[in-house]
């Protein structure tokens, strides 16, 4: 393995675990379920792209976005919007008033192709759009906070509002968007049928090579000056702005590549499922994705795929055989992870497992919480009366 | 103006001729009403070390925290080169050449030193140029000699975090050294070494001060002996006194402020 | 706004004014616990709503105990809001000694921790209440409207409801500024470590202001049940606006609490009758976000120096 | 009155404080001196709680207060005033004095505070924060004296404050010892001041005590070259 390979792919490690979770997906997982079966395990693969998305910014970069939801919508709705379009064909959409658009607006008295839905049209401005559109969404909410320096909760609380407008919005506005329903009744891509089984087993490999190409694109960042950067900030923010490097700049790039992975999951759910609605856009999934990265641990690429995987057979099993424990044990999970294990299974994984069969203790880099640290923040509080920064740590 | 009595310059007229590094003049910042720099003017030459005193909470670091951008300052000037500091962000005052070491090491204790180093490399600074960034082999020559010029040669895959205090150190000054500034700020360089560590801080300081004009705070008397061009105490945001080194500690102002005959 | 007479227009802000009141006071109910929470802890408590939602849940209890016993069915409503209040404040107690004591300094993580409180309490209220909406029998008293003139009708409720908060928020400021407790609750808040060198158990501080902001929020659930029906979720639709009202007024700052809250409630009302609803809430919330986006630190904070 | 064993205290891993032990007598004025950066405000941050220490006891009046949280200490009987004075700014100034009482057993302000700092009562109502330096070093030590202490720490108190204050400081002090059976502990840099008030004068160097006089028989030449610039 050269060098640039060995970057990319993580190293030998990281290498064998993305072998072991290719072999889980592609070989497995398929031999292991029925078509039905492996067309939820693509949804869920879907969420995995938001959950990867998380580790890039709230992991590496220390953004806790509770609005992930959007982007994952945004690219959904986009993909959806084609789809939709394909769908309302003059012929198929005939007994309508206005035959040629989509059936909710013309059940809104809408006579008209709405001016943004006409570049739907075209699958290429689609494809451009599922990234684009959530991309610069992002990169609005990201400019307007970073360079005034919002973060931390400030900045989770805005994108959840954020959230929440934009859920408002699009249930508000049903003749453009179809509202609390979302987008049905999706069947064709360019004249293929995607609810076929043939289609759900190519969209599902499709989902895949798609969510193992966004692994290696972060892993790429990551291993990229611009990942240390990430690392280096998150420790020492004043730092890194002290070595020349504009902080704020970073803070939008890494939440802007983080939407627009979670957008590609979100236009792989409405191919694969075949719908898009305003319940995946909204506070609450958004937070759910969170959880899925915060279990799988929150700096783990790789375990953000296992820890959506296990949340939502998690989620399945127990709302099929114990409907009303559901929101209990989603709701334990949160507390636990937080409490018990701040770096989820990978942190599982680094400090119990790898000592065990491999003896080595470097790997998957971690949330530090030392005692150090809290010195260091206990001194700075106490002397923050004092002069700026200056403190006696280092007496 | 007030540079003391046996300041080297005594009229503005004088100060404008002089090509200064780092010219500050009427500088005031106050929090909730309480001034931390008062009026503050301070001169710095090319190649110049000097040192600035004071009691805890004269406004030492206060004004390189000003200097630096990290406070924004209520009044007043900062010129550095022609350029005006106050105006600029803390990136861009980096980017024209001020480099600043905190109190505190402040190194990325998650990564490697050799780590520590690269991404201080002043290349690669935007978002795009920090993906394209490649080790190449004038990168790694670049951070063996700095590393070898603080004496962490032998450290380099060794993460930041475990180095000693005074190790530190001088991995925060080599982060700083290996971008080259015109002007170079160190907040209690040696605080928390230990007796040989200060003295080979003091031949690293000597070393890398070369070529460049260096502003240093420092409470260890020794060491700022050993060091300084010349010295300023501060005092409430004020400058008590400014010269040389045998002039301030024979200085009756300066004598009452520590002492408190 | 063409089509309505200027005395038209009057009436319709005021109707729209009071009916905006009893959202209001709701806020200020909730968001003063949040804002003390956040400003004393710096933690963001996601189960505040469900704070909320226990007090309107034990307000209905009293009021089907009540109808068993008409004698008292006029004043209930009095002992309901203590009594939401108690149990609120226990629940909250339990919840800092169980959970966020152990997460101070990890702002984060209490926001995810709470969160999963929140589903589990969600998940209890459906359980023991049913997924259904349920309302409290209010006393007649608090029924009907006042008349000031022909089409302007004032809902008694709403004003019992607005001088409920103000009673409340008189007791919570003389809880905060006049009381040895708010003064080692202050006190700490400026400077926790000082304040242990002082002799302050600061830890017994943060629990029982925890507590207190939670109760706080029970009452608002008392108030909540003037106003509309209660269900598992009541508490938590009301979660994110009421973080808007606390950063909008600028964390720490009682009095922008209340203004934020009062302009957050009056836009929503008054847009919203001459726009949807969802519109209305559209607007301003973009409104607030994008007043933030312009001053991060509120509308009443003093700047302090980082 | 306070007594330190083997007192160790680092951050991360520099050690600042190495192996420290001393005892003040009841009712002596024992003072700490040292350049910044000596360990002076580490080991006073120990003693009171406020930082951890990795290792050694503490006592006051033979009671054990190694491992308590800061508020037991105060219970205990050590009271502080740290460097910086630390106030609390939005507080007022009888606010400030009454955080001190949590511990006391009157809940009321004593007389023979005000009688000490007169300028306190008239200010009384006024915010700490718009206090000048000196009367909220005066502030600082009303808020201690509180609280009933055994022992008194008082980190730098002459710390930026004009040499006119300091002269009442000194004098404040002495009148306290006067007023109250008290064991005083002053970190100082401030030599004229330490004369003043202290019996017994210990020099500390890099978390180490270097060198001990009483103050009848000070070598002032040799502690000035400790301190001097």
């Amino acid at each position: 393995m050269n060098a640039v390979m060995g970057k990319w792919l993580g190293g030998r490690e990281g290498f064998l675990g993305l072998i072991i979770l290719a072999v889980l997906i592609m070989v497995i997982m398929p031999l292991a379920f029925d078509i039905f079966r492996l067309n939820l395990i693509g949804k869920y693969l879907t969420y995995a792209f938001v959950a990867v998305g998380l580790v890039m910014c709230w992991g590496y970069g220390g953004i806790l976005s509770l609005g992930q939801g959007m982007f994952f919508g945004l690219g959904g709705y986009c993909m959806a919007m084609f789809l939709k379009l394909e769908a309302s064909d003059p012929i198929s959409t005939k007994i309508q008033s206005t035959p040629g658009i989509p059936d909710f607006m013309d059940w809104n008295q809408i006579t008209e192709l709405p001016w943004f839905w006409v570049p739907f049209h075209s699958l290429t401005l689609t494809i451009i759009a599922v990234i684009l559109v959530p991309g610069v969404f992002a990169y609005i909410i990201g400019a307007a906070m970073f360079k005034r320096r919002v973060s931390g909760v400030y900045f989770s609380i805005i994108t959840q509002a954020v959230a929440s407008i934009l859920t408002i919005l699009i249930v508000g506005q049903q003749g453009y968007t179809g509202g609390i329903n979302g987008m049905t009744d999706l069947r064709t891509l360019l004249g293929w049928d995607i609810r076929s089984d043939s289609a759900k087993y190519i969209l599902y490999y499709a989902n895949a090579v798609l969510l193992f190409g966004c692994i290696l694109f972060a892993r790429a960042i990551i291993a990229s000056k611009l990942g240390k950067l990430m690392l280096a900030m998150r420790d020492r923010e004043d730092r890194v702005r002290f070595s020349g490097y504009d902080v704020s700049s970073f803070q939008i790039f890494i939440f802007c590549i983080s939407a627009m992975i979670s957008a590609i999951g979100g236009a792989m759910f409405t191919l694969q499922v075949g719908f898009m609605s305003p319940s995946f856009v909204g506070i609450v999934p958004s937070i759910e994705m969170v959880i899925f990265a915060a279990v799988g641990g929150r700096m783990s690429l790789i375990g953000a795929v296992y820890g959506t995987l296990l949340v939502n057979f998690g989620k399945s099993y127990f709302s099929e055989s114990f409907p009303t424990l559901w929101l209990v044990f989603m709701g334990a999970l949160f507390i636990g992870v937080v409490m018990g294990f701040p770096n989820g299974l990978a942190g599982i994984y680094v400090s119990y497992i790898k000592p065990r069969f491999f003896g080595d203790k470097r790997g998957v880099p971690t949330m530090p919480v030392t005692s150090e640290e809290a010195v260091a923040v206990e001194t700075k509080s106490i002397n923050s009366t004092e002069s700026l920064g200056h403190h006696n740590a280092s007496v | 103006m007030q540079l003391g009595g046996e300041s080297y310059m005594s009229s503005t007229e004088a100060t404008k001729k002089r090509d200064f590094v780092l010219t500050i003049e009427g500088l005031t910042v106050s929090f909730d009403g309480f001034k931390a720099v008062d009026d503050l003017n301070l001169y710095i030459d090319k190649n110049e070390i000097r040192v600035v005193i004071g009691p805890n909470g004269a406004g030492k670091t206060t004004v390189l925290d000003l200097i630096c951008g990290k406070t924004k300052a209520t009044s007043g000037s900062i010129k550095f080169k022609e350029k005006e500091l106050t105006k600029l962000s803390e990136y861009q005052i980096v980017r024209e050449g001020v480099g600043r070491k905190f109190q505190n090491p402040s190194i990325y204790e998650n990564l490697t030193v050799f780590e520590n180093l690269e991404v201080s490399y002043p290349k690669g600074r935007s978002v795009f140029g920090a993906l394209a960034f490649k080790r190449s082999a004038e990168v790694i020559s670049r951070v063996k000699d700095i590393a070898k010029e603080i004496m962490l040669v032998d450290f380099l895959n060794t993460e930041a975090g475990l180095l000693s205090h005074g190790q530190k150190q001088w991995l925060e000054i080599g982060m700083l050294l290996i971008q080259d500034p015109e002007l170079l700020m160190l907040d209690e360089p040696v605080a928390g070494m230990s007796a040989r560590e200060r003295e080979l801080t003091g031949d690293l300081l000597k070393r890398i001060c070369a070529n460049r004009s260096v502003i240093v705070i420092e409470h260890d008397m020794e060491f700022v002996k050993a060091i300084a061009h010349r010295v300023t105490v501060l005092h409430q945001g004020k400058i008590l006194k400014e010269g040389s080194m045998e002039a301030v500690q024979k200085d009756p102002k300066v004598i009452e402020v520590y002492l408190g005959h | 706004m063409g089509g309505y007479s200027a005395s038209e227009l009057i009436d319709i802000f005021s109707m729209q004014a009071f009916a905006g009141i009893s959202l209001f006071s709701v806020f200020v109910l909730m968001a003063l616990g949040l804002a003390i929470i956040f400003g004393q802890m710096g933690v963001i408590n996601m189960a505040h709503g469900e704070f909320l939602t226990i007090g309107a849940y034990s307000t209905v209890m009293m009021s089907k105990l009540a109808e068993h016993f008409p004698a008292i069915t006029n004043v209930y409503f009095i002992f309901a809001v203590i009594a939401a209040f108690i149990i609120s404040f226990i629940v909250g107690y339990l919840v800092e000694l169980i959970i966020i004591r152990h997460l101070y300094k990890r702002p984060l993580d209490t926001l995810l921790a709470t969160w999963g409180l929140s589903l589990i309490m969600q998940q209890f209220f459906r359980s023991a209440f049913g997924p259904r909406e349920v309302s409290a029998v209010l006393p007649d008293w608090l029924m009907g409207s006042w008349s000031l003139r022909d089409g302007l009708d004032i809902p008694i409720n709403g004003i019992f409801v607005l001088g409920l908060t103000i009673v409340l928020s008189g007791l919570v400021f003389i809880f905060l500024f006049r009381s040895r407790w708010g003064l080692k609750v202050r006190a700490t808040t400026q400077n926790r470590i000082m304040a242990g060198a002082v002799g302050i158990d600061t830890a017994k501080v943060d629990r029982t202001t925890f507590a207190l902001g939670c109760g706080i929020a029970g009452v608002a659930g008392a108030a909540f049940t003037t106003i509309a029906s209660t269900g598992p979720t009541s508490g938590s639709l009301y979660i994110v606006d009421t973080f808007l009202v606390v950063v909008f007024g600028g964390a720490g700052s009682l009095l922008g609490t209340f203004a934020s809250a009062f302009s957050i409630a009056q836009a929503q009302s008054i847009l919203g009758f001459f726009l949807s609803g969802s519109m209305a809430k559209v607007i301003t919330l973009v409104g607030v976000v994008g007043i933030l986006m312009l001053r991060p630190e509120g509308l009443f904070t003093v700047r302090v120096r980082k | 009155m306070l007594k330190v064993e083997n007192l160790a205290v680092s951050y991360g891993q520099s050690q600042i404080i190495r192996d420290l032990s001393f005892e003040a007598k009841p009712k002596e004025t024992l003072a700490i001196m040292g350049r910044n950066g000596m360990g002076k405000t580490t080991l006073f941050k120990a003693l009171m709680g406020v930082l951890p220490s990795k290792g050694g006891k503490v006592a006051v009046a033979d009671k054990d207060v190694s491992g308590m949280p800061s508020y037991k200490r105060v219970e205990n009987g050590i009271a502080f005033v740290p460097q910086g004075r630390m106030i609390f700014p939005t507080l007022t100034v009888l606010e400030n004095i009454e955080t001190g009482l949590e511990t006391a057993k009157v809940k009321q302000v004593s007389d023979d505070i005000y009688a000490l700092f007169p300028v306190l009562f008239d200010m009384r109502k006024r915010k700490g924060g718009n206090l000048s330096g000196g009367q909220q070093q005066q502030l600082a030590i009303a808020r201690a004296l509180a609280s009933e202490p055994k022992v008194l720490l008082l980190d730098e108190p002459t710390e930026g404050i004009q040499p006119s204050i300091i002269k009442d400081i000194a004098k404040a002090l002495n009148e306290i010892r006067r007023m109250r059976d008290i064991t005083i502990i002053v970190s100082e840099q401030v030599l004229s001041f330490t004369l003043e008030v202290a019996d017994r004068l210990l020099v500390i160097e890099r978390g180490s005590f270097v060198h001990e006089d009483l103050r009848a028989d000070v070598d002032a030449a040799k502690i000035t070259a400790y301190l001097s610039v």
